[in-house]
């Protein structure tokens, strides 16, 4: 067989300049996106584009705060994507609670359930500053260490141990069977 | 209301205060200031307070906003309306217990549809539950590991709950009741 | 032969889990990882290609602001309370400002008045542009939406020069606004940015509001009518397309909406192309309206309230009282109710966005019967925007 | 008779990998050129090959089973089988009686392919999006059949090679009326098999979020990266080919100047009608599918009906 480790430079290259991004906006940062996108900023220039599936994607950008209903689709959608995968967070929200520190329904620290490479300070941090994350992620990929995705498989004792404290055990089935009783058919009862 | 324009600018609202006031006794009326009225209404009688405000053409309803009054024991319901024909906007205020089992309305949803979607709101954040809603119990804002607590009482202690939910002790004062950033 | 419906009804007897028994619908999870639906979820549930029921799902993005409110100081709330709306961030400010203002019973300077309605107009007219943006793409023509929000940078260059930020400007504060305008080049740089905009409305034209295929993708979906909505509740662009011409700019007037000439555009079809047309005119006019005020001028005088309590913010009371104001926002009737009992903290603040309206009830009732393709169309033709109803 | 074998064998690779490559730089210049008229820089031209490694590189593959990765290499033999028909300058590696019929059909396959994998995945969009790709390859049929029937018609043969010969000395295709009739039918054809809008149903990332490929990730995306470069190409080629008169130098006294001469000719065709796809796609939003066949069949079919009457008279 041949030895893919002798091209794995090649594809650090293509990592690099190749992040697509998935598409959810998981708050208020998400409408930065936009002109990130379009003329002013381009994005494009960098290989990046926004990609609505998960499947497809390899950077997720938490878009400013997290509140516990959001942070079980983050996790769910994160683990759908393939390795590897990397993961910015996009404000202080995500980092610390940022505005929303003594908010009931707002994720502190997002690091606690799923890993980060790269948290960008701000509220809202200014295209610049996001671009400035996105330079810096790929200089990490160049280096080998952004290694959430790795983490994420070591460690997925702890993150899994998080997440259940916050959400209770089971919350995936429960999530998943909640809105049963509410789809069935009305006409029939 | 502090503008106390009660004069002459206000005669058309007191005409439509004086209307309403006339078919029904029961409640107070007064006018605040131009383009602003209010109402009390004891809360068995609201739904024909609002039958009789949406005959009289008021006919949006903005918001039901539930203020807590612990000292008092009371929830009080603001139903806000809006009048296109008037251009008047009315609060109808009233109030009712606010313990979890008494803390109970009729409906308004058959008047105002909208209203449905309010008292989802109010149920979710003030336990106040609508009686004749039948999407009380369906899955809003908040999620179901909270279903027991009433966020927006006041009798919520928010910075014990973060401190219990998220584990994090840093940036909180113990000796501090009174915080202020 | 036992009919489907005996079958179902003995399963659920006997407590067997009915799903599999469902047969020619399935459901589908519309969000939040769509690119339709900015962080909110409608479950649909489908049948084939067309929408049988719709059930919305709020909630992702609800920070608990009523609740914040309660814990901070009178003017830190301005900086909590912008981020209720994020596309068009001064519209919460400014009513909570307002609300605060009536409380007190300060009569704010002309100045800081006319700062305010200049910063609510270009508000608007970048959320329109915003708006454009989301529009185009669902409907796939990405060109125009590249250009509306690149249109837009300039509005938001505008925005940091006045303010200090592109999106959360903490700008209109309670008594006035923070400081005042920068320099005269600004207010020529804004007529600038307003005539540019305005001589490339017709590319829009052209693109996406006269062409042939967005009239066959948007005519006769999303249908509503006048009794229906104002029931609903419904407010701004989307009530103003079924034929009621109410605009808090006119019907309940504040700042220096009085003195200012605008139309108010009422379509009667009510469908998602009037939707889409009257907020294509009220692009036009808010230009119109910015025009205007640049040629009335700013007048001179402070821009803000002159009051010692004001030296020190964290000490300032607000006598007790309550007060409910609201401006028209690009997406309806934005309220706010605020509540004071004399201490140095609100008692209670309300946020009424307008998207809860429209955006639970109104939406499942118009999703019903139509087809995928036309869920994005009318999700964006509303103008739903999920902060306001999370809160 | 072996070293003949390893000839073509030899040929058919370097024609594999020229158009892999030449597809790549198409898929690059339609996001370049889409940026242009967006006002932005854009991505580099080499931004397709990069995404296309970025993708095969991936460390974990999902897979939803056999059918799953079948169907993927499906549409890439199928996309390959059909660039072999098409002749390419003088070469062409397959040749039959009616490969006009075969070609037009092979470049529909891989579609088949990409829906047999997406339904086994069991995703709701890609099931909602098989549907509507399957719709579109039926509305599409009906023009397309004509097109070639009025090609057929005119040049009394069902052979791609022949028909770009008789343009070496009759002059293109599109200087008689009822194959210019048939282009422009073709080339609405086209718009939907590049998936430009507005006939991109079957994607519609606004709407069902990439339909059909909304399950692929890593190498079963790498490798339709692949199948859409050659894809690109075969199909640009293929209407070149018919319409726009082929490209068979024989200036040139060396058979491999003449061959370099005819590439460069067909890139330049390729190009305009690459172009072509792009500009409409820049300036349309996208039909629903109902709307998208209704369209097919009245004014593409009434317009290649038209160009194949006329060229039976």
């Amino acid at each position: 067989m041949v030895d893919w480790r002798l091209f794995e430079p090649l594809f650090e290259f293509a990592r690099k300049r190749s992040l697509w991004i998935v598409s959810f906006c998981t708050g208020c940062g998400g409408i930065e996106m936009p002109p990130l996108m379009t003329s002013r900023y381009d994005l494009e220039r960098f290989g990046m584009m926004a990609n609505p599936a998960p499947r497809m994607a390899d950077l997720f950008l938490i878009t400013g705060y997290v509140t516990p209903k959001t942070l079980k689709r983050i996790i769910i959608t994160y683990e759908l994507q393939p390795d590897p995968k990397y993961v910015m967070a996009h404000g202080s929200c995500p980092l610390n609670g940022g505005v929303y520190w003594d908010s009931y329904n707002a994720i502190k620290h997002l690091d606690k359930y799923i890993p980060v490479d790269v948290v960008i300070a701000g509220c809202m941090p200014r295209p610049e500053a996001v671009m400035d994350g996105i330079n810096k992620i790929m200089e990490m990929i160049e280096n080998g260490t952004a290694d959430s995705w790795k983490r994420y498989k070591e460690n997925y004792e702890w993150y899994k141990k998080n997440q259940d404290e916050l959400f209770g055990e089971g919350w995936r089935e429960r999530e998943a069977r909640r809105w049963i009783p509410w789809l069935m058919d009305k006409k029939e009862e | 209301m502090a503008n106390g324009q009660e004069g002459g600018m206000s005669m058309r609202e007191q005409a439509i205060v004086d209307k309403i006031l006339e078919k029904a006794p029961y409640a107070e009326g007064k006018v605040r200031r131009e383009r602003r009225i209010e109402f009390t209404v004891p809360a068995e009688r609201i739904r024909d307070f609002l039958t009789l405000l949406k005959k009289n053409n008021f006919e949006l309803m903005l918001q039901i906003t539930p203020v807590d009054w612990p000292n008092d024991g009371e929830i009080e319901l603001i139903y806000q309306i809006w009048s296109v024909t008037h251009r008047t906007h009315v609060m109808v205020r009233t109030r009712i217990p606010r313990e979890l089992e008494k803390a109970r309305m009729p409906t308004v949803k058959d008047i105002y549809p909208v209203a449905e979607t309010y008292e989802r709101d109010a149920h979710d954040f003030f336990g106040v539950y609508f009686e004749g809603n039948w999407k009380m119990e369906m899955p809003w804002i908040l999620d179901d590991t909270e279903q027991d607590i009433y966020p927006l009482r006041k009798d919520f202690d928010m910075l014990q709950y973060v401190k219990k939910k998220y584990k994090i002790l840093d940036r909180f004062d113990e000796n501090k009741d009174n915080y202020v950033i | 032969m036992v009919a489907q419906s005996e079958l179902i009804k003995e399963a659920r007897e006997n407590g067997m889990d009915l799903l599999p028994l469902d047969k020619d619908t399935y459901e589908l999870f519309f969000g939040p990882q769509h690119m339709a639906t900015e962080n909110f979820s409608i479950i649909l549930k489908m049948d084939g290609h067309r929408v049988v029921e719709a059930i919305a799902n709020p909630g992702f993005l609800h920070r608990g602001f009523e609740k914040l409110a309660e814990f901070r100081p009178w003017h830190t709330n301005v900086a909590l309370l912008l981020r209720v709306c994020v596309p068009e961030s001064d519209v919460p400010e400014t009513i909570y400002s307002m609300a605060v203002d009536e409380i007190i019973g300060w009569e704010v300077p002309e100045r800081a008045q006319w700062i305010r309605t200049t910063v609510l107009e270009m508000a608007r007219v970048s959320s329109y542009l915003f708006w454009i943006m989301g529009l185009s793409f669902k409907l796939g023509v990405y060109t125009a939406g590249q250009w509306a929000a690149a249109y837009r940078e300039r509005l938001m260059a505008l925005f940091e020069q006045l303010t200090g930020a592109r999106v959360y400007h903490i700008y209109t504060i309670p008594g006035g606004v923070r400081r005042d305008i920068p320099s005269d080049r600004w207010l020529h740089q804004l007529k600038d940015t307003v005539e540019y905009i305005k001589s490339k409305l017709p590319d829009f034209d052209h693109l996406v509001f006269e062409n042939y295929i967005t009239f066959k993708r948007m005519e006769g979906i999303g249908v509503m009518n006048k009794k229906f909505a104002l029931s609903e509740g419904v407010t701004g662009p989307n009530l103003r397309a079924t034929g009621v011409p109410y605009d808090v700019r006119r019907a309940d007037p504040y700042l220096l909406y009085p003195e200012l000439d605008f139309e108010v555009p009422v379509l009667n079809e009510g469908d998602a192309l009037a939707r889409a047309l009257i907020r294509r005119f009220e692009l036009e006019q808010d230009l119109y309206i910015l025009e205007q005020l640049l040629d009335m001028g700013p007048p001179s005088g402070p821009y803000q309230v002159s009051d010692p309590r004001l030296k020190n913010l964290p000490r300032f009371k607000v006598p007790a009282g309550d007060a409910f104001s609201h401006v028209e926002s690009t997406k309806g009737d934005f309220g706010a109710y605020v509540v004071s009992d004399g201490k140095n903290k609100p008692y209670r603040v309300q946020i009424r966005g307008p998207s809860i309206a429209h955006g639970i009830r109104v939406l499942e009732h118009l999703l019903v019967g139509s087809r995928i393709a036309d869920v994005p169309v009318i999700l964006m033709s509303l103008d739903n925007c999920p902060p306001d109803i999370d809160r | 008779m072996i070293t003949s074998m390893i000839g073509i064998a030899l040929k058919a690779f370097l024609i594999l990998l020229y158009a892999t490559f030449v597809g790549f730089m198409f898929m690059g210049i339609i996001r370049i050129v889409t940026a242009r008229i967006h006002r932005r820089v854009g991505p580099p031209i080499y931004q397709p090959i990069l995404d296309t490694i970025k993708l095969l590189s991936k460390k974990s593959n999902i897979t939803h089973g056999l059918i799953y990765d079948f169907g993927v290499l499906y549409a890439l033999g199928a996309t390959i089988l059909a660039l072999m028909f098409i002749p390419l300058g003088s070469i062409s590696i397959l040749r039959a009686y009616g490969d006009l019929i075969l070609i037009t059909f092979l470049l529909e396959i891989p579609m088949l392919g990409i829906m047999f994998a997406a339904m086994s995945s069991g995703n709701p969009w890609a099931g909602l999006g098989s549907q509507r790709a399957l719709l579109t390859l039926l509305a599409v049929q009906v023009p397309l059949g004509f097109a070639i029937v009025a090609l057929a018609e005119f040049y009394d043969t069902f052979s791609t090679y022949q028909i770009v010969m008789a343009q070496q000395t009759a002059g293109w295709s599109i200087t008689y009326l009822p194959l210019l009739l048939a282009a422009v039918a073709y080339d609405i054809v086209l718009q939907a098999m590049f998936g430009k809008e507005p006939f991109d149903i079957m994607i519609a990332p606004g709407e069902i979020s990439l339909g059909p490929m909304v399950e692929f990730g890593g190498k079963h995306m790498g490798i339709l990266q692949i199948q859409h470069a050659i894809a690109l190409f075969a199909e640009t080629l293929f209407f070149s080919n018919i319409f726009l008169g082929g490209a068979v130098v024989t200036a040139f006294a060396s058979s491999i100047l003449n061959t370099l001469a005819s590439l460069g000719i067909l890139l330049i065709k390729q190009l305009a009608v690459l172009l072509i796809a792009i500009f409409i796609g820049a300036i349309f939003p996208r039909f629903t599918i109902d709307q998208a066949a209704r369209f097919y069949w009245k004014w593409p079919t009434i317009i290649a009906a038209a160009g194949a009457i006329l060229a039976a008279l």
